[in-house]
């Protein structure tokens, strides 16, 4: 995905084809883009995992740390979200990351998705199958917002925010980095959405906690996790889920896909280790939460790199994300005071910041990686830097459109719900519903 | 002794607890409990049908208690679990005419 | 899968070797279908994601809405139902879905399934895909029934019951519409079984509520559901899912199936959507278990649609199958007071019959789609009127039947449990469990 | 699987395209193994899939079993078995496993992965993929081990017996089996692990349950299960994992692949029923409980048979693999008073020994099956021997092994929690965490 | 004050609480509890082994009330709770020395 | 009668079951409560962050009997519940001015 446009990934298997024309007299000019089958099946799986990722995977996953007053309210956000967010995509979304050629957003020449017919082809699979796979990317990443902002805000205010964002932040980063803005022609590496997933949600996330303010009780009260079995399950689903994400960003079933895939389950595996021993050695014991954290903030951390770099990357990633997510979640954000209830900030902005770095170093063929962007002229120092202006571009523009958005809500219907309601619970006044 | 039983609001149980632990109640025991009474329970919703729910979750403390400490208590908890709104609850004092702490064996005030 | 037997879908993937085959030399007549690994490996996906459906899918979501004491009997009844239809028709259902010509119900050829090697090809793909493919269909048709007959039906009758039912309505109807029956010669367009799968559960699942009569207590008590957390997880894991289940009644990996798969995520986003704000007009508040069922109610309405129509049919489809289906299990319900109690008939039936009768209007290639059958001769009416007859004579049958099975099992071994054991619960005295 | 290196497995797809080559008039003496993205596709697909049936699935069929106090402790053993055994599998499992020549286990020649890189192939995928699918085969065998000694054991013990295990057992029993070992060489038939997965878990979790001892309370006092929804749903995933670990063990889209996974779904569902039955017979009741069990029991018998049988053996294996283990956790557990809490002996042990011993039957091709492995010379006799004596050894081996293991850990760190911390409940003292 | 305290079973709630309604009384108290009895205990399964669950869910409900509506109270509960089967379950009387209204302080048969 | 009341650690429960069957008590109705008290409360996690839990899981039985069988209820809920540790829990005996069984509607000591 990070080559979209820039460089066609034909891939492994579209080299097999050629090798066959080939080898039988066919000359290698000839070939355009034709469907392949099995590039064509795994992205119709991707898609089916990734969408698998936010419901029921992040549902699951938010909505076991929240008290049980709040538990309903967080699974309906989060679906919800998926619903409205799919209607945007495919109405304007879609068009405005990937469609034109404008260096910040893409056009609107594709809304409702016109000109998508049977025949579309993107690359060497259906454009339908690329659309959707892409519509998943776009779901997931405001539902990570969620996370930073449950327990009191209004649904109502939630569904417009996170609607806005969609449009007015989501896709034209998507469309920065892999529909052919300045980043893409800059140089950036971010395979599966580094910057345009993880750190955008998360740079959000903090955005909206500090909006909107802290709990009422936060950091006085007690605030037990309804159900931890949830969040390990939904934890474990966004962990299968993430093979679609990144082995899937390849939009191919080839041996970059394969290696994708590899990493993805190192560094996961590694930086669920590294939170779970760093949280024994200083908290005392080893959580199930802890573990599913450091897996969460693993995978986070390999998403940019993941098609970058080879299994020594992977540890290094791991070990890392396994640390340094673990140090903002617990000592940063009570240091600073903000309540970002669940770690949207702490897990996704530094996992993501965390992983777009190491991605520039390690993607450099000296570690085992697939090489540097052609952009670096070969330097690992230049892709660095190409990443931070990518990541601190990102960190700026992401929180202050975020930071309108919430202002212009917070005046005129408001953000937050009542304190009365905030003590009885969001799924009774918001939903009607309990367990 | 006395037995102290007060039905409280439920996001009221830590300041009611704290308050308590202030004047030396050393020992409670709580109760999950539903409440029926002025209060109007919530709606909820299923498939579109509503039904009222008239039973709202409440908190039951229970503490045994000296005699000369019954009147503290109660002052502490009514202020401590008020907010002037309907449902607040209600405070009931009965006799207990012993008690023994197992583990000891100890009776009568010594074993609260 | 529409086409079955009728016009091989060689598909896009097919199309592309036999190419690949002209440029070379070969003539193009001479191709028979041969096994293509990649339209192998999305069904053998697919496969697994409709199983998914079921279980856990169908389990969780049905099992959410129950009362406590019938939750592990949902459960169970849903296991079973797994276990029991695959045996049933590993034994005789492909058959007579499947094998022969007759025109409304297949032979016993290959009972037991006879004749079906490793070699054995089903188009492009192995007969032993297309088996198990079409085995998790008749799993789940079944298995939506359950939702009409919860909290008070005898656990063995139940089995008998859709075993029974297995037997005599869905092989000869799945034979009718996809096996080379009278209806795929009429020209119904049904590509994944909005009339095989859900007008013929819901229906059967309203004669059944009708026959076993209401639950105690049923409108005078309040009947809680008892964790939509589940509810909500199955209604995803029922999303995800239906992308095997849609985009895998394409056979292949093809543009079909991901056209297949786009408009399904848009029409069940815009049916979610949909009942929710229906809800939160009509009712006040926007329920998770509002949305869930929109998007289940969504997913119904495209079933048959999903491999004919293009993103605006998805549109239009989505709207009317969040809007019609709500006001059935809301208002329809109460007025005529037969006791459906999770809303199979609702949801599926009515769901099912929007979809079949829609999908004969945006099949059209003027509005997008991928063009009527042959036998409409090019007329939306006709194609209309197929569809019409088609969902007609499929409820009629399936009413009769399922009402000469049930009558019989009645006053045989009794459908119900005793009163006394419906207070006590059935995940007790049927199973001897609980929760 | 079973065929690596000793006789490559090319399978339909592969025969496809040499067939491709051979009609253009290429010589099939040229054909090398190329990547095909089909059976690419497929296998990325499979290793999510059996990935999934660790986690979330062995964690919610386990918790669901054990005392609401242990819940949280099983999911956290089993989520941090998944990323222990990772990370040991990338360092030097792997190498172990598949590399080198030695009768008995591999060499250290591929330590942290080394060699293989983006273009490296394994058969017709990329070697990143089949290292990682024979990951996941390496995290949940010892995933199933924890069955046996849930809610008495200590954390920190569980993680190095396992990890020590996998390094000392599951590598060496691979290679033997899978990686050119002897038992390879001897002709055993295994095709996804009866042996290497299922036996040597059961094995390795009796002795552990021995060694061990049993919970206190056990047979005095009630232990019921917290959840059994999440049993079923634990189970359920298992199901629909499993066809990624038997139809993907084939590595390719083929139609050996399809015949896995088609006579996986017939025996399990035959041995769901089988079960269920039996219990309702003999003590009464089906209890969901039971029809998962008997699912997984014929899961686990069909695993070593799965591209070897037809139909038949899969309705033969399913009987026996529903009602012999069933035997076994029920009346033989009481008879001999072993605590093997959750039954990993007697479902997955009794459950691949019925299997490894009816593969050899099965397998022949008068009923129904691939075929005989050559080293039988056509004697179902022979190749039941074979298969013997690989059950045998395999016990033996990891009987021994299992049990120096535990002692040299038992007399320096400690295997059981204390008393009291058993009474409180190792979620909260071993984690600090609560449902 | 008296407080009449009863155990009945959960399925007959409901009706216990519309008969307690039309008889006046303004406030319940109510706790999931599970009893022991003469009333047999379920079985259970776990794999194939059965165990006798001797503890059984019932619903115990709990009102203060003046000394006058002792008498109805338990005349309504006696008949909406009956099935005549075992198990139907128990009230008990006893006192209350005084009860106090939380919101508003007030305190006696008022604050009921 | 007396209505006697104790509050133990909820391992003990079939002990104190069992040990009360013996004796001949015929009905006990249970509640699983919160306690707190002298015994320290644990310690749980959540992201690195510690809070102590005051609240522990405990389990209050009542059980109403006549007047001379409060001693023999009261030793041997003592023996069976007692561990020696902090936290064994408390028994509470007052008084019950009437019983009634709801099945039959007899009362005093012949309801229980
Ligand atoms: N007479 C009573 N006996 C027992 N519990 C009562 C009684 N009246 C009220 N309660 C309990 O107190 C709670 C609060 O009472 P309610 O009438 O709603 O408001 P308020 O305490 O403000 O009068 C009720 O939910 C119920 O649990
Ligand atoms: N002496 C008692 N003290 C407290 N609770 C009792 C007593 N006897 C019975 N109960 C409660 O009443 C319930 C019903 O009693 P049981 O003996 O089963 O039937 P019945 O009420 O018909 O005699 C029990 O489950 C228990 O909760
Ligand atoms: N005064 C009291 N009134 C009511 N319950 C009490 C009282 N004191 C203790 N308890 C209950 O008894 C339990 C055990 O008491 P605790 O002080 O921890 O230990 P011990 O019984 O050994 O003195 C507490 O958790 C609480 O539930």
């Amino acid at each position: 995905m990070s080559n979209f446009k820039i460089k066609p990934g034909f891939g492994l298997g579209m080299l097999a084809i050629i090798g066959l024309l080939m080898s039988t007299g066919a000359s290698a000019e000839d070939a355009k883009p034709v469907l392949d089958a099995g590039n064509t099946a795994w992205m119709l799986t991707s898609t089916a995992l990734v969408l698998l990722m936010t419901i029921p995977g992040v549902a699951l996953f938010y909505g076991g740390m929240v008290r049980r007053k709040n538990l309903l309210s967080v699974a309906a956000a989060t679906f919800a979200t998926t619903a409205l967010i799919s209607v945007i995509w495919a109405v304007v979304g879609y068009s405005l990351a990937f469609k034109g050629s404008g260096a910040y957003v893409g056009d609107l020449s594709a809304l409702f998705l016109k000109g998508m017919g049977y025949d579309s082809l993107s690359g060497t699979i259906p454009e339908s199958v690329f659309m959707t796979f892409q519509m998943t990317f776009a779901i997931i990443t405001p539902a990570l917002i969620i996370g930073a902002i449950v327990e009191r805000m209004k649904f109502s205010a939630l569904l417009i925010f996170l609607g806005l964002w969609s449009i007015l932040v989501y896709s034209p980063i998507a469309h920065m980095v892999w529909g052919g803005g300045w980043l893409a022609g800059d140089g950036i590496q971010d395979f599966a959405g580094g910057t345009v997933v993880h750190i955008n949600a998360g740079v959000a996330g903090l955005v909206a906690a500090l909006v909107l303010g802290k709990r009422k009780g936060y950091g006085t009260e007690a605030m037990p996790p309804v159900n931890l079995v949830y969040t390990m399950a939904g934890a474990a689903l966004l962990w299968v889920g993430w093979f679609g994400f990144n082995a899937g960003s390849e939009l191919a079933a080839d041996g970059k896909a394969g290696m994708a895939m590899a990493v993805t389950q190192i560094a996961t595996a590694v930086a669920a280790m590294a939170w779970m021993v760093t949280e024994w050695i200083l908290r005392g014991k080893p959580t199930l939460l802890g573990m599913a954290s450091g897996a969460v903030a693993g995978l986070v951390a390999i998403t940019p790199a993941s098609g970058f770099v080879g299994p020594m990357g992977a540890f290094v990633i791991g070990i890392a994300a396994g640390i340094i997510p673990f140090l903002a979640a617990v000592y940063l954000k009570r240091m600073l005071g903000y309540d970002d209830s669940l770690d949207a900030f702490g897990v996704h902005a530094v996992g993501g910041v965390v992983g777009a770095l190491l991605t520039g170093i390690f993607s450099a063929a000296a570690f085992g990686g697939a090489g540097l962007n052609d952009a670096a002229h070969g330097s690992i120092f230049a892709q660095f830097m190409i990443q931070l202006k990518g990541v601190g571009f990102t960190i700026i523009y992401d929180a202050v459109v975020t930071f309108i958005i919430l202002m212009v809500l917070k005046v005129t219907i408001g953000l937050r719900v009542t304190e009365e309601q905030e003590a009885e619970g969001l799924d009774i006044n918001q939903h009607g519903e309990r367990v | 002794m006395k037995l102290v039983t007060a039905i409280i609001k439920p996001f009221k149980l830590d300041d009611v607890r704290e308050a308590l632990s202030t004047i030396g109640v050393k020992g409670i025991t709580m109760t999950e409990v539903k409440g029926f009474g002025r209060q109007k329970g919530h709606t909820e919703l299923y498939r579109g049908a509503e039904y009222v729910v008239d039973f709202l979750p409440k908190v039951k403390l229970e503490m045994v208690v000296d005699d000369v400490t019954v009147e503290p208590v109660i002052d502490a908890i009514t202020k401590a679990a008020s907010t002037g709104k309907i449902g607040d609850g209600k405070i009931f004092v009965s006799t207990i005419e012993e008690a023994i702490r197992i583990r000891t064996g100890e009776t009568g005030p010594e074993a609260l």
